[in-house]
């Protein structure tokens, strides 16, 4: 009934889950086929004399001991896992920084790559780090058996480790808004190898990058525009960017409707105060990434945005 | 036997009025369970916002409700002691001490909002993240009693009127009675609001 | 059996002033203990003193003195319940990692 | 004036005629109220089932269907306000308490009847002003029911007015609550006493006192949400130094006693039917009481296992663990004492018996897969997936939902006089029963292979299962209008019910069907217990 699992804590979860399932069992079954042997066997055709017992204390006393062993092992079933994830994380760990926003993930390595997959070595532990830049999300992988909240204002983290190569879904499991079921993104665990020729290369082109020009589509897609609009003229809750560009666009300024053209200074006002201007018809929903973007990517996305005709 | 208020239960009047009471500690209560929350983690910052807020109208403003519970009581004692005359007259003193209290807290408030610290402000943030949600605790907090005050003065004022009129009264003091104790619990909620606000360290 | 029917017993009007005097003085010396520098536990003080003062109104203001054991039972019940919350709370602040 | 009383006694509360439709919504007659709370309870019911079937039918294959993802989210929004705040919480209190909790300790009415009507009219209010929300400022909610911050401050969508519906909401419960627990105090018949309640009161009683120790938190918790959205004052806003997972403890600290509002009512429910269909007294008659208490009790310090990966303290999630555990035991002593009391009893099988059948095997699935969710590191898979869609499904519906109908059918020959047709009754069961099944268990299996709940859209791996609890929901919706409909049938067409139809013990059954609006000619004397069938075998 399960999806394997792909991580080491996951199969501890998945044994302390069929430990209580199966105790669950163990009691549904009784406790209804004692039901149903009493009504079979007392109805009202085979046994009309009732008798009126009030109660047992002996028998009740019972009842209410073994519930407390049932439910204290079961605690404690549980609680072992949890105690794995939250306190027994092993020092100095590989770290990858997830940044989540509405509604995209992007995963930061220490060399600087960047990536809208998680990838991760297969066989070795790893911790990611999870920040947010505006409301509550939440990081699970469900074949890790791993989920953890993703509060801004605050920097969580996560720790697993995969033997078993392969791609996993990723989903947004916390409710974030319109495009909450489209944070789906997946984790994709890597032959060790294969791994860190990966890294080195991705690496290696986000510093070459850095001193030259920089790919607009690929920061687009880094810095999460691409999960809010789309480029293929289709809009969905936000506007497609497709023939922005130029374009005379009807906003919200104070409250007021004006016209304006779609010139790089308003590509720049849309992305540093876009509550300031808010396109009509569309929530004032977009984060300011004031702070949050250097000029030069700027320049790459107006380049990127431009070309979308 | 039949009609609905020929039989008066007043212990019964009095239970639900407390648990009416309780219903209410449990609404601030909730806001003192965001308060230590806050407190727990911005201690340095709370006890400096407090240091700005005015110790003197504070404290004025606890004795004026202290005194305007007594008066209350009074009120109470004398309409069982039919003397509904003085009786008045301590509801109509309790009416203006409440009045006094807000008046009071409206320039408590006013002089605030007039130094920039309301929530919302453009200045609040300069004085950090720490002092800022302290105020705004503070003006919600208060803002919910003072609330409770209004509600008070107006029962205490449809009260006063009753026992002029004679249909609450020396034999009926049920109605009174009632009032007394929401006026009470909303003097027991600024108790503990005082040193939460006045008080920090 | 739980607090009688009718109206309770006639508070004395002295009761009252007395009352009314302790939670003046009670007062100051919370402002006195708050604004000294008392160190310690000394944040808890004013909260004490606030408590105290609570009791003097519920007590006698407020009848409970006189009340039956129903009544008397709400304000126990409500503290509890209240200090199980904080306490419940606070272990989430005080121990976040 | 003794034949005054006898003749006003022959007219039914139903039938006392005294101008329209004012002498309804102004009653203040308890059973009056529970009839107008009935009717909109029901209504209200009946819609948020339909968006319920709606966003069923979102969900029969990938990708956009038949409507946006924004109305997608506002739809489970408005579908579990309504489910939560306007149907379950109020309808046992509203319907059952004000109905059978004066009849059934042998009072006239409620300490309170003016406030009870008034606590009617908060939540009509409140309804409204829910509704209200759907069309004003920016459209419907759409932050699910739990409000969660800082979602809920920056949505553009109505949350201020739907969070202050429900402050008006809470507001009724509050009331009910203070009535209810005073009425049991001091309105019993002289020889009622404690020991000698219908476990049902007891339910009740514990319920009020759920109702006004956790309603007050969430009244302030809302407040502080309409403060922030309209002033800004920062408290769960990260961006100002605020912690919204200070929110979620204010809102579960109510929300998860709340539960119990829905549950216990429900569980008393079943402490009645089981003894009179058994024909015996019932098995532990004080666990089960105490049990109630004991229920309200822990049941308000677990509110954080909703909150094991939200981010709080590992050792607050320990306790939090641990406390839940504790709080299934005295559901368990429920459950167990109603199957001993089988135990040489002899049974009748009639309808109202076969509903709390399917009340024990519903609930307990659901309370079984509560405690799945309750171990700490299992939680961590399945916290937001859709087992917890189908953990609160089964509890609440197939509990609370069951419980209800399962009352519906055993005191409805008692509030309206009339019988329905049993037959028709257990058909309408059947279907209930294998469609629930068929809608909520595979959600279950959506939920332990990853399927997060509130989502618009899914992966292919998780079609199959979507489409069998999709057919469920129609089975279901079959049975559900097959129950409604024999029901006002029989309000209509149904022949007489006899005073006593199930020669129950409980005072209620000892006065008319339907019960005269002064409930007693004289208050009963009360000689034996709740559940002493001896002279009525
Ligand atoms: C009627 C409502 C109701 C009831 C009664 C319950 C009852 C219980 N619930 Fe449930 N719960 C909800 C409504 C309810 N719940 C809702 C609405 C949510 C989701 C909210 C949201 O996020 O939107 C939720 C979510 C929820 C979670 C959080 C899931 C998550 O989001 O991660 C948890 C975790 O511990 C939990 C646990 C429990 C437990 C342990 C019980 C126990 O009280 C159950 C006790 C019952 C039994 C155990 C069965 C009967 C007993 C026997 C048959 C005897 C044998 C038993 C033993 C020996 C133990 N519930
Ligand atoms: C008592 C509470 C209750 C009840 C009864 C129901 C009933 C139903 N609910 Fe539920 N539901 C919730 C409470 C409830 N729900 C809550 C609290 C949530 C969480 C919301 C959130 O995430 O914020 C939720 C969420 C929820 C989801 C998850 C959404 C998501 O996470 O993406 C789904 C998905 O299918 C669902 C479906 C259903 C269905 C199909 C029914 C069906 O059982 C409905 C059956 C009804 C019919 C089949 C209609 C036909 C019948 C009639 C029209 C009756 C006629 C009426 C009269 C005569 C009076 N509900
Ligand atoms: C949370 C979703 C979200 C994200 C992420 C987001 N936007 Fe937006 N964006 C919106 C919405 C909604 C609007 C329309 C309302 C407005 O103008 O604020 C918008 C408007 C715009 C506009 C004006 C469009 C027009 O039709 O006039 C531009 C340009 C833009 N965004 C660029 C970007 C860029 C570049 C990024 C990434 C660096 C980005 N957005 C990230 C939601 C988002
Ligand atoms: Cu991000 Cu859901
Ligand atoms: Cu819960």
């Amino acid at each position: 009934m399960f999806q394997p699992s792909a991580s080491q804590i996951g199969a501890q979860i998945d044994g302390a889950f069929w430990v209580i399932a199966i105790m669950c069992a163990v009691l549904f079954v009784s406790i209804i086929s004692l039901m149903a042997y009493f009504t079979v066997r007392y109805r009202r055709g085979r046994n009309a004399a009732p008798v009126d017992i009030e109660g047992h204390r002996g028998l009740e006393t019972a009842f209410v001991a073994t519930s407390v062993v049932i439910v204290l092992v079961m605690f404690y079933v549980g609680w072992r896992g949890y105690k794995a994830l939250f306190t027994e994380m092993p020092e100095g760990l590989f770290t990858i920084k997830a940044t989540a926003r509405q509604w995209s993930w992007s995963f930061e390595y220490p060399n600087g790559a960047v990536s809208d997959r998680l990838l991760i070595p297969a066989g070795s532990p790893v911790r990611v780090d999870l920040v947010s830049l505006d409301i509550i999300h939440s990081f699970y992988v469900p074949a890790f058996r791993v989920k953890q909240d993703v509060v801004p204002g605050t920097m969580r983290y996560v720790w697993f480790q995969s033997d078993l190569p392969g791609e996993y879904d990723l989903f947004c499991a916390e409710y974030c808004g319109t495009g909450h079921s489209m944070m789906v993104s997946s984790a994709v665990v890597m032959d060790k190898a294969e791994f860190a020729s990966w890294l080195e290369a991705e690496g290696q082109e986000k510093a070459g990058k850095g001193a030259g020009r920089l790919d607009g589509a690929g920061v687009f897609k880094a810095k999460g525009c691409s999960g809010c609009h789309t480029v293929d003229g289709s809009p969905l809750v936000c506007p497609t960017l497709k023939g922005v560009y130029g374009a005379r666009v009807r906003v919200i300024s104070n409250g007021a409707v004006k016209e304006v053209v779609a010139d790089e200074a308003y590509l720049r006002r849309s992305i540093f105060e876009p509550e300031a201007e808010v396109v009509e018809g569309f929530g004032p929903i977009m984060p300011s990434y004031k702070g949050n973007i250097t000029d030069a990517e700027i320049e790459a996305l107006a380049a990127y945005i431009r070309s979308l005709k | 036997m039949t009609a609905e208020g020929a039989h008066r239960d007043n212990a019964g009047a009095r239970l639900g009025m407390w648990l009416f009471i309780l219903t209410e500690f449990f609404l601030f209560f909730g806001a003192v369970v965001v308060y230590v929350f806050l407190r727990y983690r911005y201690s340095g910052a709370f006890s400096s916002a407090s240091g700005a807020l005015d110790l003197d109208l504070g404290t004025l403003n606890t004795l004026i409700l202290i005194t305007s519970s007594l008066t209350m009581a009074l009120s109470i004692s004398y309409l069982r002691r039919c003397a509904k005359k003085a009786a008045v007259y301590l509801l109509v003193l309790t009416f203006a001490l409440g009045g006094a209290f807000l008046f009071n807290k409206y320039f408590e408030w006013g002089a605030k909002i007039a130094a920039g610290i309301y929530p919302g402000s453009s200045s609040i943030s300069a004085h950090g993240v720490g002092e800022g949600l302290f105020y705004g605790l503070y003006f919600f907090m208060t803002g919910l009693h003072g609330l409770h005050v209004v509600a008070g003065m107006v029962v205490i004022g449809v009260m006063a009127v009753k026992v002029a009129r004679g249909s609450v009264s020396h034999s009926a003091p049920v109605g009174l009675e009632n009032t007394g104790l929401y006026w009470h619990a909303v003097d027991v909620v600024w108790i503990f609001l005082f040193p939460l606000f006045y008080l920090v360290g | 059996m739980e607090g009688k029917n009718g109206p309770i017993r006639e508070t004395r009007i002295y009761v009252y002033l007395a009352s009314w005097a302790a939670l003046v003085g009670l007062t100051f010396l919370t402002v006195w203990v708050g604004t000294a520098d008392l160190g310690g536990v000394a944040g808890l003080v004013p909260f004490v003193i606030a408590a105290i003062k609570a009791l003097l109104v519920l007590a006698f203001f407020m009848h409970l003195w006189y009340e039956g054991w129903l009544l008397r039972l709400l304000p126990a019940l409500a503290v509890v319940i209240m200090a199980a919350i904080v306490a419940l709370v606070i272990s989430d602040v005080a121990y976040r990692g | 004036m003794a034949s005054e009383a006898g003749e006003t006694l022959n007219i039914s509360y139903l039938e006392k005629r005294d101008g329209g439709i004012s002498s309804w919504v102004f009653s203040t007659d308890h059973k009056r109220v529970a009839i107008l709370y009935l009717v909109s309870v029901l209504s209200l019911f009946g819609v948020g089932a339909l968006l319920g079937l709606l966003m069923r039918l979102e969900l029969i294959s990938m990708g956009p269907t038949i409507m946006a993802p924004a109305t997608y989210n506002s739809l489970f929004t408005v579908h579990g306000v309504i489910m939560i705040f306007l149907f379950i919480i109020p309808a046992a209190p509203g319907v059952l308490g004000n109905f059978l909790l004066p009849l059934m300790i042998g009072a006239k009415d409620v300490s309170f009847p003016r406030l009870n009507l008034l606590s009617w009219w908060f939540y009509l209010i409140g309804a409204c002003l829910a509704a209200a929300a759907l069309f004003t400022g920016g459209g419907p909610p759409d932050t699910g029911w739990t409000f969660y911050a800082p979602y809920s401050l920056r949505t553009g969508t109505n949350v201020t007015m739907a969070v202050f519906a429900v402050f008006v909401l809470g507001l009724s419960s509050i009331l009910t609550g203070i009535n209810f627990i005073t009425t049991v105090h001091r309105e019993r018949a002289p020889s009622m006493g404690w020991l000698r309640l219908p476990l049902f009161v007891w339910a009740i009683y514990s319920t009020a006192w759920i109702q006004i120790l956790a309603t007050p938190i969430i009244g302030v918790t809302l407040l502080l949400v309409m403060a922030e959205r309209l002033f800004g004052i920062g408290i769960f806003d990260p961006a100002m130094g605020g912690d919204p997972i200070l929110y979620q403890h204010l809102f579960w600290i109510y929300s998860h006693p709340a539960v119990y509002i829905m549950i216990l009512p429900s569980l008393g429910v079943i402490s009645e039917i089981f003894p009179v269909f058994a024909r015996r007294t019932i098995f532990g008659y004080k666990a089960v009481a105490y049990s109630s208490i004991a229920i309200a009790g822990v049941g308000s310090i677990v509110w954080g296992h909703h909150m094991f990966v939200s981010g709080y303290s590992y050792t607050a999630g320990v306790i939090f663990s641990f406390f839940t555990f504790l709080v299934a035991i005295p559901s368990a002593i429920k459950v167990y004492n109603w199957v001993a009391s089988l135990y040489k009893s002899s049974v009748v099988l009639a309808t109202p018996l076969l509903y709390a059948f399917a009340f024990v095997f519903l609930f307990a699935i659901g309370g079984f897969s509560g405690l799945v969710l309750g171990a700490l590191s299992v939680n961590v898979h399945l916290h937001d997936t859709y087992f917890v869609v189908a953990h609160f499904h089964y509890v609440m519906f197939g509990g609370a939902g069951f419980g209800f109908f399962a009352a519906l059918h055993f005191w409805f020959p008692k509030m309206f006089g009339k019988m329905y047709r049993e037959k028709t009754a257990n058909a309408a069961l059947a279907l209930l029963f294998v469609g629930f099944n068929a809608l909520y268990f595979p959600m279950f299996i959506l939920g332990m292979n990853g399927m997060p709940r509130r989502y618009y859209d899914y992966l292919p791996q998780f079609a199959s299962w979507q489409i069998v609890s999709i057919v469920g929901s129609w089975i279901f919706a079959a049975g559900l209008l097959l129950m409604f409909g024999n029901l006002i049938y029989a309000l209509f067409r149904g022949p007489r019910a006899p005073a006593n139809p199930w020669r129950a013990a409980t005072l209620e059954w000892q006065t008319a069907s339907p019960p005269p609006t002064e409930n007693f000619a004289v208050i009963p004397a009360v000689e034996h217990g709740p559940y002493d069938f001896k002279d009525i075998r």
